[in-house]
């Protein structure tokens, strides 16, 4: 039975189970031209969340229902960004919504449903939270996908995104059950990621093991979007509409994070040295496809999508390190990486209305004499992306590539630093489109009028540059999480 | 005698059919989703064949969570199918490519 | 305001930066005096580091040292030498000129373009005073945005290229520079300039290292054969930048040298000495015969740039043979000086060329030789800083040009008399590629039509060119101060290498 | 009693404070404002340089070493900016000032008519500093600042007239050709600081015992003499300054200056300036024979070769040119016998003689409308006498006739080659000697075709436009003439033009005769020049010496110098008073020769072939191949491309189908699931 500390340990997420389903009620109760209240509840909502996630964060890690839920450090840092960007995306998202007749309620309970996957997956304590923390997030992403009933891109996009999601946590189950069976080959087999890491040592069946890790790490990259496992991202990114891209893009890829440490770094701790290899090869990998494929990309969407793919690389540099150093440099990356492509998405969504969603890299042209306020956060997001200093985005390269060389991987160092250069093209071409161009006569590249939007977004990506110059507390409590 | 090799085995050819489904089948698309299901079921046979070999419960209590969601999953999929068929009036996955490079 | 003085100097201008930018391209000439302003009271803040550096005291001073990032063990550390304090003033002096030079020449956007020179000049500043590797890096790499911005939007037809070439180029050079801080830092666990300079590494280690300081500091001095970027950015940069870019920040790749590859690494420094000195003379020689060749006076100026500053990495490496091999510490003391005082001439002689060459620009709006001749029928005055200045560029006595190269050459003689050949071949070649740019610029008659017209330089590009030559002439009349102003640190660089690390 | 440094400070001030104000505020002070404040700074530096020279030999004056302020100082090396006042200085000081007053009062009638009145007087003032500042040096960085500062002022005045291209090239060759010099004169430098370790000339000679025996390692296995490489590497510089063959090119350019710079710069002072450097060096010179010798056969060919040339020449500048090549080559061989002394004092009595030519020259350039091609000349004796008979003494004196100050000179730098054993020697004396006679026929052919025979020229009074382009090289630009058509008749120049003929041609006349006794003989010049005694020709010869007036007795001497300017002048006599149509014929008759000469032997050619167009091919092949194609072309634009390609190529992986993206997936797992099982086995 449980306990009443189990619920309380649980408690912002029951919270936010219970919030979302008053909201979708309130909805259905509501007139068209009341859903501002509805938009400025569920940004409520969240930072409620955002309190009881921090306010009663344990000073231990605690784990409840008997282990299959773990709330640490770890766990609440990556909740507390999780719903900072989606409080992020629903603040850029309205003008946006509203000018497309968008502005549903679905869009809000399905996001705070997905957000409640998030919350689960991260801070998983068996293979079956995992496995009900992805699903929850990814089918609520699906429908989000094909918010947009009417366009062909969105359901196509979804398509690809249900069919391959569905392959791929259909792999992820299999590794499951492989390390599960493993498990019982001398010991008592297990599906709690605390007991797998103790028993994992002795199993009798190393293959079996070994086939296992291989499909989850299989699932582990599709979720962050790891090359060859990254097939979808660019079609979804440019397929969904441009609010979910950027919560795909930012709070599931935290999601993809704590999902990949609570796997790799919690139950498959004791092979860490045959997964360390692999998320390697993977990191080479992507690095090269998204940065190269990145480069001929003309559609911005697209273009971002092909960095995200190349950003998880480096994220992989910090966790192949196998060590809480290098976790901690992932987590700080996975963070970084969130607020900027929240920034950077955030751009795209002031700018597109009715009619122009300001897709493709050319409709920046000349935005420096349009907007120059706009091009400037532009500049500082494209900056912190290509990891000039003094920008968030190059502290969190250093710290992965210190990682990397920390555990003696100076190659898969030096490859990601190459590689940092051919980034730098085309995150500069962005720029020299906003600053060199001359405006196209008649564009209106105008910044949506949404008070809220404005300010927020500026201090998003000004947020960049002052968390560049300061950013020690930040490192220090994902240090200390993980250390703890 | 049946042992446990017996019942992975099985579930891996079932896993493989599955997979080859997904990618051989250039025509439709709820073909896609009937090999999505029989994934999930290779997964569950192993499940169910590891915790009733290895004498442990959970393998099969977390079958049934498979079965809940995969009933989710392919609701999910079959609205996105009827979405999509609305759009593009077709469910060929050769047609689906309007986003590539 | 003396214990923060360094601080105060990196930041004021580029806070200075916001109101200017604040003022808007509704009001330009607000955004001119705002950012003239900020400019002359920082010279004015630099100004008081001479005082408060002490000729005879510690070699670093002024150090300000807070802790950055605790976790990391990152400081934000500051200090000056008498190389810093020189370059610094450099920098503060030449942002005023280059900020009164785009007076009313930058038309689009001055608030835009007034603000990045502002926020340069800080950046430069931090280079210049950061003890902290990392902060030294931070410093370096983001000088590049406001560069970056200023050839990009206010540069020639080319400036995409060029801006992009620039950029990439240095971050190519320098990335790899962070790998071997990265490392460094695994293995003493601080990013502080002075503990890396005592940690001990074997040749192999120093080897990669050296070779990672060099490719970033080669880039941007920039030596043969990484130098290929320099002409192209000055051919497209506004000319404010152009002076900026050869006053300032070639200065800060020698700069580099003494900083990290001379203590960090001065075994493999002085086992691959006669690379970098070859390297060097190639630039005197070779880069001196395509300057001879140039069509377009920025990219002869700028190729004469590679050539000037072979000397300061021939001064400084030239130290390592006399050290090691001659044990000729004085001689040593000599050429690195020389180098030094290399590094300040030619911030002030290429400063005053392009700021001369964009003084032609502005009128006639081509920067082809062959489209001039016979300038000084109309501009005498012009023609006097022009001859004046290309006299210093050809390395004349009594020039500030003068005084490094010569100090190079006798030093360089002391450690083989071929070296001092090759290097002193730039009195012929020097000569040849500035004066007969002069004899086709400034002499003869005039044939193009659009010359006669050109009107005599005004007050303000006056007031530049006096600044220019009084700072060429004081240097190369009396050098004497600014030598003893680095004496100390120069000393102490060369004693750093003899000592052996392995 | 000490020479006071404030004094010895305004000598070089006063000309830089003239040149300042005429230059800088020249449109204020107006052109008699400009030639005033110069001809001032020019006359307080004349006077208080006679004052010195009269403190250091009457009064008793303590040789003057200090230094005024250090330059720089780095360890154990250290240069400043200082003063030695001895006596070879007072003297080279005493000629500067002088010349440079006279031919600042001379430009006043010169140049009255130029439209850059006050940019040349401010020009030549600033030269007067520089080579005070040279001559008046205590050390060598100085001596070079001095060096190029009057390189520089040379190359200003030579494209004075900067609208004529031939200008504008000369200056810019001149230029050139003297940093071919310095090039070698700074390693010289490098050496002196590199073997004995300072800048300072009394610490060097002082040291410069410690150089013998030491040697320079140029490769493996082979060693130079260090005091050769020294003395060569600064000879190098002389010869460059002093236009010493191979680098001579530049002075006969040199002649599209205004005369009376030419007279200044390219013959009085500028020009010796290498003959006094080695004359200050003599301490180290006199460690290194072979030095010496090359000195003297260099001195030897230029004293001869460059003076045939002369022969050939029209223009009334570049005979006179020419001549100081020859006259520069006797100085220099007479370094290259240790005969220091010998060379300045020839150096002096040149310096007022040649000056003497060239403002007579210019005289008649005035007096002709700025036509300088003798063929258009003649019979000129009856317009303007002053200029006739001054110019005839400063022509004996060039040829050397007895009595006049320069056979002292010249006979003594003969002598002396005669008496010296030096390697070599034989053939500088074959040189000096043939010179001799080179010189007379020159002389004499210019001055008969200037001012004796027949007019060549008509005077109109129409103003002819036309003009052919081989002359327009020699006209100012004071508007054209047809070739020896004269708008009016000539007319002999204003005062201030003769005036310095006339306070020129007296010295010419007589210091020789008066000086000759102490400065040459009488070790006049004391501590400031060294020579070792096996090397004192100098001194064998003082012994034969009783008197001037018996020396020019003896030098009446038909076999010998004499002999030879007799011959000349019995030959130029016959062939241009009495059969001006042999000229035309010889020169048919030996065309071959002629034809070499006429075209300097090629040697310009073969410069201009090698260094300035080969240099610029050279340069574009480096560009262009190197920089464009290599570094640019393949590397960084190449890389470039490459990585666009390749992802082009990638991008297409992205297929957009369904069944691709899960193909790529399986693949990846399979790829991993193999990879490990293998590694794991």
């Amino acid at each position: 039975m449980p306990s009443m500390n189990d619920i309380l340990i649980l408690a912002p997420e029951f919270y936010l189970v219970a919030a979302a389903c008053l909201l979708l009620l309130l909805d259905a109760f509501m007139k068209p031209e009341q859903r501002g209240l509805l938009h400025w509840l569920s940004i409520a909502v969240l930072a409620v969340a955002i309190y009881m996630v921090v306010g009663a964060a344990p000073p231990v890690s605690l784990s409840a229902f008997h282990g299959m839920f773990v709330r640490d450090g770890v766990a609440t840092i990556l909740k507390v960004f999780a719903l900072l960007t989606t409080i992020l995306v629903f603040v850029y998202s309205r003008p946006y919504l509203r000018d497309r007749k968008l502005f549903i309620g679905e869009f809000y309970t399905l996001m705070i449903f997905a957000v409640i996957g998030v919350m689960l997956l991260v801070s998983a304590g068996s293979l079956v939270t995992v496995y009900l923390g992805l699903e929850l997030l990814s089918l609520s992403s699906y429908a989000l996908v094909a918010l947009n009933r009417d366009a062909p891109l969105p359901s196509e996009a979804a398509m690809k995104y249900f069919v391959l999601g569905a392959l791929a946590s259909g792999m992820l189950l299999y590794g499951m059950s492989m390390v599960y069976g493993a498990s019982g080959m001398g010991g008592q087999a297990t599906l709690d990621l605390a007991q797998l890491k103790s028993v994992m040592g002795y199993t009798q069946a190393p293959t079996l093991l070994l086939f296992g890790l291989v499909f989850m790490v299989v699932g582990i990259s599709f979720k962050l979007g790891v090359a060859p496992f990254h097939m979808w991202i660019p079609d979804v990114y440019q397929g969904a509409p441009t609010p979910i891209t950027t919560f795909i893009a930012s709070a599931s890829k935290l999601a993809a994070f704590g999902m990949a440490y609570r796997l790799l770094a919690g139950g498959m701790a004791e092979v860490s040295h045959q997964w360390q290899l692999m998320l390697a090869v993977l990191a080479v990998l992507s690095l090269a496809i998204g940065n190269l494929v990145a480069i001929v990309q003309t559609n911005l969407k697209r273009m971002l999508a092909y960095s995200t793919i190349s950003h998880m690389g480096y994220l992989l540099l910090g966790l192949s390190a196998a060590n809480p150093e290098g976790y901690s440099a992932a987590m700080f990356y996975a963070i970084s990486y969130a607020l900027m492509s929240t920034a950077s998405f955030g751009v795209i969504l002031a700018l597109s209305r009715a009619g122009f969603e300001c897709e493709e890299i050319d409709d920046l042209r000349g935005l420096n004499q349009r907007s120059p306020w706009l091009a400037f956060l532009m500049m500082l997001v494209m900056v912190s992306l290509a990891g000039v200093p003094p920008m968030f985005g190059f502290f969190a390269k250093l710290l992965v590539l210190q990682a990397a060389v920390h555990a003696n991987m100076l190659w898969l160092a030096i490859v990601g630093a190459v590689f940092a250069i051919i980034g730098l093209y085309y995150y500069l071409r962005v720029v020299k489109v906003m600053y060199f161009d001359k405006a196209v006569e008649g564009s209106e590249l105008r910044m949506q009028a949404d008070g809220s939007l404005r300010v927020v977004l500026s201090l998003n990506a000004l947020g960049l540059l002052v968390i560049g110059l300061y950013w020690g507390p930040l490192i220090a409590w994902c240090r200390n999480a993980l250390a703890g | 005698m049946l042992t446990l090799s017996h019942y992975i085995v099985l579930g891996a050819v079932l896993f493989c059919i599955s997979v080859a489904g997904l990618f051989i089948n250039r025509k439709n698309v709820i073909v896609l989703l009937m090999a999505i299901e029989l994934m999930l079921l290779a997964v569950n046979m192993n499940f169910v064949a590891f915790s009733r070999f290895l004498g442990d419960v959970s393998g099969q209590v977390f079958v049934f969570f498979i079965l809940t969601v995969a009933a989710a999953e392919s609701a999910i999929g079959l609205a996105i199918l009827v979405l999509l068929f609305r759009n593009r009036s077709t469910i060929n996955v050769a047609e689906i490519d309007s986003m590539k490079g | 305001m003396f214990n923060h003085l360094l601080s105060l100097l990196i930041w004021l201008p580029v806070v200075g930066a916001v109101p200017v930018l604040l003022a808007g391209s509704g009001r330009p000439s607000l955004a001119r005096w705002l950012a003239l302003a900020v400019a002359v009271l920082t010279f004015a803040v630099s100004l008081f580091l001479i005082p408060q550096y002490h000729l005879d005291g510690a070699v670093m001073q002024l150090r300000e040292d807070h802790v950055w990032i605790a976790s990391l063990g990152v400081h934000y550390g500051l200090a000056v030498d008498g190389i810093s304090v020189a370059l610094i003033l450099l920098t503060t002096f030449v942002s005023i000129l280059v900020i009164v030079g785009a007076w009313e020449v930058i038309q689009d956007k001055p608030h835009q373009y007034m603000a990045a020179m502002l926020v340069l000049e800080g950046l430069m500043i931090g280079v210049f005073c950061a003890t902290d590797a990392l902060l030294f890096y931070v410093f370096f790499e983001a000088m590049l945005i406001p560069m970056f911005i200023l050839i990009g939007i206010w540069g020639g037809p080319r400036r995409v290229y060029a801006t992009i070439k620039f950029f990439i180029y240095t971050f190519l050079g320098s990335i790899f520079m962070l790998i071997g801080l990265i490392y460094l830092y695994q293995k003493a666990g601080t990013f502080d300039l002075h503990a890396l300079a005592a940690l001990p590494l074997s040749m192999t280690e120093q080897t990669w290292l050296f070779f990672a300081f060099l490719l970033a500091f080669a880039v941007k001095v920039p030596m043969v054969p990484v130098h290929t970027w320099l002409p192209d950015a000055h051919v497209e940069a506004p000319t404010g930048g152009s002076v900026v870019l050869a006053a300032v920040m070639l200065k800060i790749g020698g700069y580099g040298f003494l900083r990290f590859s001379l203590p960090i690494t001065p075994d493999a420094a002085a086992h691959f000495a006669p690379l970098v000195i070859v390297l060097s003379l190639v630039a005197v020689v070779y880069i001196g015969y395509v300057a001879l060749v140039q069509d377009d006076m920025k990219k002869l100026v700028a190729y004469s740039s590679v050539a000037h500053m072979g000397f300061v990495t021939l001064g400084i490496f030239i130290a390592f043979m006399l050290v090691r091999d001659a044990g000729n510490l004085d001689a040593a003391k000599l050429g690195m000086q020389g180098a030094m005082v290399q590094m300040i001439s030619h911030g002030f002689v290429s400063g005053a060329m392009f700021s001369c060459i964009g003084v032609l620009y502005d009128r006639l709006h081509t920067r082809q030789i062959k489209d001039y001749g016979g300038v000084i029928n109309v501009m005498p005055w012009f023609g006097f800083f022009y001859v004046l200045f290309a006299m210093a560029n050809s390395g004349l006595p009594g020039t500030s040009g003068f005084v490094g190269e010569f100090m190079v050459v006798l030093a360089s003689f002391s450690a083989n008399p071929w070296i001092a050949l090759f290097a002193a071949f730039t009195l012929i070649i020097g000569a040849a590629y500035t004066l007969w740019m002069v004899k086709r610029v400034l002499w003869g008659d005039i044939t193009n039509p659009h010359v006669a017209e050109m009107k005599e330089i005004n007050g303000r590009e006056t007031f530049v060119l006096v600044a220019f030559a009084a700072a060429v002439l004081a240097l190369g009349i009396w050098p004497q101060p600014l030598i003893h102003l680095m004496d100390n640190s120069v000393a102490q660089l060369v004693q750093q290498l003899a000592v052996h690390k392995i | 009693m000490e020479l006071s440094t404030a004094i010895l400070l305004t000598i070089p001030l006063a000309p830089l404070v003239g040149c300042l104000l005429a230059g800088f505020f020249g449109k204020f002070i107006g052109r008699a404002g400009a030639h005033s404040v110069t001809i001032l700074g020019l006359l307080v530096a004349c006077g208080l340089s006679f004052y010195v020279l009269y403190q250091i030999t009457a009064g008793g004056a303590p040789v003057y070493n200090h230094n005024l302020y250090t330059w720089f100082e780095i360890g154990k090396f250290s240069a400043s900016v200082g003063f030695l006042i001895d006596r070879l200085t007072a003297m080279m000081m005493v000629v500067v000032t002088f010349v440079s007053l006279l031919v600042h009062v001379y430009t006043i009638g010169y140049m009255a008519d130029d439209p850059g009145y006050q940019r040349f007087f401010s020009y030549i003032s600033l030269f007067t500093f520089s080579m005070l500042m040279l001559v008046m040096s205590n050390n060598f960085m100085q001596l070079f600042f001095g060096w190029e500062a009057v390189g520089l002022v040379s190359y200003l005045l030579i494209g004075f007239w900067y609208k004529r291209p031939t200008a504008i090239f000369a200056n810019l060759k001149a230029f050139l050709v003297n940093r071919v010099g310095d090039f070698g004169f700074l390693l010289g430098i490098s050496a002196v600081l590199y073997f004995l370790g300072t800048l300072d000339y009394a610490t060097a000679f002082a040291g410069a015992d410690s150089l013998v025996g030491k040697t320079l390692t140029i490769t493996q296995g082979m060693h130079w003499d260090a005091p050769t490489v020294i003395c060569v590497l600064l000879f190098i510089g002389a010869m460059g300054k002093s236009a010493q063959v191979p680098l001579h090119v530049w002075l006969p350019d040199s002649m599209e200056g205004p005369t009376p710079i030419s007279a200044l710069i390219h013959a009085a002072t500028m020009v010796t300036a290498g003959i006094f450097m080695v004359a200050r060096m003599s301490p180290l010179y006199e460690l290194s024979s072979s030095a010496l010798s090359f000195i003297m056969i260099i001195g030897a060919t230029g004293a001869l070769f460059t003076g045939l040339i002369g022969i050939v020449q029209n223009d009334i500048k570049r005979v006179v040119a020419y001549s100081t090549l020859s006259q520069l080559g006797y100085m220099t061989v007479a370094l290259g016998v240790s005969a220091y002394s010998g060379a300045v004092y020839h150096l002096m009595t040149h310096a007022f003689f040649k000056a003497l030519l060239f403002l007579g020259a210019g005289s008649v350039i005035i007096a002709m409308h700025h036509e300088q091609d003798m063929r258009y000349m003649g019979g000129l004796r009856k317009y303007m006498p002053v200029t006739w008979i001054t110019m005839w003494i400063g022509s004996l004196a060039l040829c050397g006739v007895p009595f006049f100050s320069g056979f002292y000179s010249k006979d003594a730098i003969i002598e002396a080659v005669g008496e010296s054993h030096r390697w070599g020697a034989s053939y500088a004396y074959f040189c000096v000697m043939a010179g001799a006679f080179v010189t007379a026929l020159y002389t004499f052919r210019q001055m008969y075709l200037t001012f004796h025979g027949k007019e060549r020229f008509t005077v109109k009074a129409h103003h002819g436009h036309g003009h052919d382009a081989h002359h327009d090289d020699h006209h100012d630009d004071h508007g054209h003439h047809e070739p020896g058509v004269l708008d009016h008749a000539p007319t002999e120049s204003p005062w201030v033009v003769t005036l310095p003929l006339v306070l020129l041609a007296i010295p010419s006349l007589l210091i020789g005769f008066l000086t000759v006794g102490p400065m040459l003989f009488g070790g006049w010049f004391g501590q400031a020049i060294h020579v070792d005694e096996a090397n004192n020709v100098l001194g064998e010869l003082a012994g034969e010496f009783h008197g001037a007036a018996s020396m020019a007795l003896h030098g009446f001497n038909p076999i010998g110098p004499f002999g030879l300017v007799l011959l000349a002048f019995i030959i130029q006599t016959y062939i241009y008073l009495f059969n001006p149509a042999m000229a035309g014929r010889i020169k048919s008759a030996l065309k071959p020769l002629w034809t070499v000469l006429d075209r300097k032997y090629w040697v310009d050619d073969v410069y201009f072939a090698v260094f300035a167009r080969g240099g610029v091919k050279l340069g574009r092949l480096f560009w262009k191949a190197g920089d464009a194609a290599v570094i640019d072309g393949a590397l960084v634009n190449g890389s470039a491309g490459l990585v666009q390609k390749i992802a082009a190529a990638m991008r297409r992986l992205q297929s957009g189908y369904l069944y691709h993206y899960a193909f790529a997936m399986i693949l990846g797992l399979i790829l991993l699931l193999g990879g490990f099982w293998l590694v794991g086995h």
